[in-house]
């Protein structure tokens, strides 16, 4: 296989050259640990502090208001089991939705088996929550609103704004997984009225294994990881200092190159779903045609499973993934095109292909090129597809 | 963590040491919490004319103390008076929240050693009447623990 | 500041170029998610893989009963809360001791104001528990045992065999906090009869913020971070990849070199004590002479501060760390120091010194004519000394 392009830039992204170089320093030379007092450990300790700042002004917050995690599994399961046990005098009601990623929806599964409850609010076929809704789902026991701003299959972003607004009118803590959204769409908490936000640094060309969840403060929080004083006594360990300053430098690149950014992925994007709409059958967008994260583009191509969809494109070398949960062991079809209303094989029948900023026009030649061969190989194969042929002749 | 003042004056203290046949004598802190002051005073004519410390402490501590005998050295007994921790903390170009505390205990010395030159001559000073060199001076500026 | 003498490898180490080369390839080309079934996907789980093996082989465990984690932290957390709330309805009785890490104390503590009982063993001069009293100590509702393998302040190693063979003896599942003995003793998890052990790469001159959990197959235990289906579905979050491989590496050179790294270190222990012993009154070996950590030297220095000690070092360019919890902002001296029965004025005169394989004769040499030096500025100073001068004249 000579011809590689990864197209899956929402699993996981690679580091930027310029981070690695920022991160080299602090594994084996400036190695001190930032809660020593003496001038190994104080090196470190400024260049944690830089990165806090500069992952809080990418989201317009106060520095003291990041706070440090393994990655956003960790800050989805602080956020949720932080407040929910924090504030358990006030309440026992948590309102989420249908499409969260399983950080938010297995740790309140968990939640529920210990005396809380939950609403798991409805999405319509492009993935949005209906603020109606939201609204009536409270009751004078919730204490938490956990609703993410895009998702990681389809992409869809919610009106963060306004779910924050109805959250913080009626005293709500309000929680969003923005481990998508993060450096692919403006973000300022303040304005979008959000308490709690988790954040990747993988997902934005940053190291895997550091993220951040955002606290405003005053928001009352139990501690999760329980131990030293690290992150203001909030969160113990000793910092992954060289995975925090990646972030950081992440933090920043993403910050300067947002726009560029956000118009080369959309760009490419149009490209990719237009190219495919023109020269495949039988193929549907999944999520919201605008409100979308920009390089997202996650299509149901009928009467084939998407698994042997994805395996064909690794044989031509292209990464991508797929909605089927066939990868990972499990039969049900995701839960997020379940969400939607897609029928169970129409499901199983979706690929997700996301871009990022290594992604070239070729790249995306190069998929229209071989997808439509491949797509037309399998359906050759497919039961399902001799029906649609013999109906239509 | 430290200013570069707090540094200088914990690697160079100004006026350490013990002075023979002291006119005024004070010890804060007790070793249990880790920090002692002992200051001794020469005074003449209401005038500090001399002043030593010994401090067995912290960085801060010891910065503390040294900077507080040069503020009260030459200075009148009403004038030593009132020098306040908050000075201290100023002149020393800050202090971490969690060190405040050697400030005030540098305070603290000053008027125990003058409640000393007070008791040994039978004077009466103005602002000493409530002062208990024994009061436990630690204040505690924790930062925000949500358990 | 020209010198710079780093002895303080208990609180963290640098990271060995060799584990560096080896984490370099997958931060920007093997980059891809280990979750993912392309062959980006492909390598990187290859890596966690190889990488699991190496842990595994480092303790004597089998390859899927290591779990990796954010850190030592992170694992104990996980082995205590995760053991307490899978075990509650065989009972509510957890035994640890006085002298545990924070990681375990305050989730200890957290515990207690959530209907556990906590029974917090004492310990001797020497810092060892007295095996008498924890059979004593156990009762019909006691669940876990959680004793740490080698204390971080004074390096005094418990008898775990033999406390592994009491809490297997009462089918109690035994957890070792193993951070500081992993690496520096020879630990074979079923000759101990250990049943969860936590572990930190960054201690045996891996990467920071990554560690792991020893988990016996058949233990009983919750999860703490819920989501994906990472680590057999037991720990959610996108594997941190460079970081597992650098564990890796780190755990298979640590066996590789144990003998001769347990030789250097007790070598320049011994002159280090022994130089101090002539050099400096008034001076005591806090811990176990003989069942320490092979790089340890706690030592007590009368009549003076840890903190001011600590400084004034770092001024010469040592980097060591102090007993004395001035330095975090707390007026108390180390629980450790107090159970091992310091009186209070002594406890905040300690000193930790930590050797590790980078350390040389040469670096002992330089701390040995340093701190005699620093010890006397520093007593002169010292109003308690005074009154010791007073009585011996
Ligand atoms: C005994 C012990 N347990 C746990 C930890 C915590 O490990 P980490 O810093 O990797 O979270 C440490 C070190 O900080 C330790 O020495
Ligand atoms: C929306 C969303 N939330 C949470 C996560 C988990 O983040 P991490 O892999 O850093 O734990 C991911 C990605 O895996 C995600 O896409
Ligand atoms: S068809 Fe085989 S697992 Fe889905
Ligand atoms: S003497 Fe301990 S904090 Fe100052």
């Amino acid at each position: 296989m000579s011809k590689r392009v990864y197209l899956d830039y929402s699993a996981t992204t690679p580091m930027k050259k310029e981070v690695l170089d920022e991160m080299l320093p602090y594994f084996t030379e400036k190695f001190g640990n930032p809660s020593s007092i003496y001038s190994f450990g104080r090196e470190a300790k400024q260049a944690v502090d830089t990165a806090r700042e500069r992952v809080a002004k990418l989201i317009g917050a106060k520095t003291n208001e990041i706070y440090f995690t393994a990655g956003g599994s960790e800050a989805d399961n602080w956020a949720i089991k932080g407040i929910a046990y924090a504030n358990k005098d006030r309440g026992n009601h948590i309102i989420t939705t249908k499409i969260e990623h399983h950080a938010v929806l297995h740790v309140c599964e968990y939640l529920e088996k210990n005396g809380f409850d939950v609403t798991y609010l409805d999405v319509d076929k492009y993935g949005l929550i209906d603020l109606e809704v939201l609204k009536n789902a409270i009751t004078d026991k919730t204490i938490l609103i956990s609703i993410m701003f895009a998702n990681n299959e389809i992409g869809t972003i919610q009106p963060i704004k306004q779910i924050g607004q109805i959250a913080k009118e009626r005293g709500i803590i309000f929680h969003t997984d923005a481990v998508q959204a993060l450096g692919n769409v403006e973000i300022d908490v303040d304005e979008l009225n959000i308490d709690l936000m988790s954040m990747s640094a993988h997902k934005i060309y940053g190291p895997k294994g550091i993220g951040a969840l955002y606290i405003r403060k005053g928001v009352k929080i139990h501690s999760f990881v329980h131990g030293g004083a690290q992150e203001r006594r909030r969160r113990a360990g000793t910092e992954n200092v060289p995975g925090i300053v990646g972030f950081g430098k992440a933090a920043l690149m993403a910050m300067e190159n947002m726009d560029h950014h956000i118009n080369h992925l959309k760009m490419l994007r149009e490209k990719l779903i237009k190219g495919i709409m023109e020269k495949i059958d039988y193929v549907r967008l999944n999520g919201h045609p605008e409100k979308r994260l920009p390089g997202n583009v996650n299509m149901v191509y009928e009467f084939i499973e998407g698994e042997s969809l994805l395996l064909s494109l690794d044989m031509v070398g292209i990464a991508a993934s797929s909605g089927s949960a066939c990868t990972s062991g499990s039969l049900d079809p995701s839960h997020v095109l379940m969400a939607i209303g897609l029928p169970h094989e129409i499901a199983h029948g979706s690929l997700r292909l996301t871009i990022g900023d290594f992604t070239t026009e070729e790249d995306i030649d190069y998929v229209l090129e071989q997808l439509p061969k491949i797509v037309d190989r399998l359906r050759q194969m497919s039961p399902l597809y001799e029906n649609v042929k013999g109906g239509q002749k | 963590m430290y200013s570069e003042k707090v540094m200088d004056h914990f690697t160079n203290p100004r006026n350490v040491g013990e002075i023979e046949n002291a006119d005024g004598v004070g010890q804060v802190g007790n070793a249990k919490c880790g920090d002692i002051m002992k200051i001794y005073l020469k005074i003449e004519n209401d005038i500090i004319e001399d002043v030593k410390f010994k401090t067995f402490g912290c960085g801060s501590a010891i910065a503390s103390s040294s900077i507080a005998t040069e503020m009260i050295k030459g200075k009148t007994i009403q004038e030593a008076l009132e020098l306040t921790n908050k000075a201290v903390v100023e002149a020393l170009g800050g202090l971490p929240a969690a060190k405040v505390h050697c400030s005030i205990l540098a305070e603290q010395a000053v008027k125990a050693a003058l409640l000393d030159y007070a008791q040994k001559n039978n004077i009466e000073i103005k602002g000493l009447e409530d002062f208990n060199p024994d009061a436990d001076h630690h204040e505690h500026h924790d930062e925000e623990i949500d358990e």
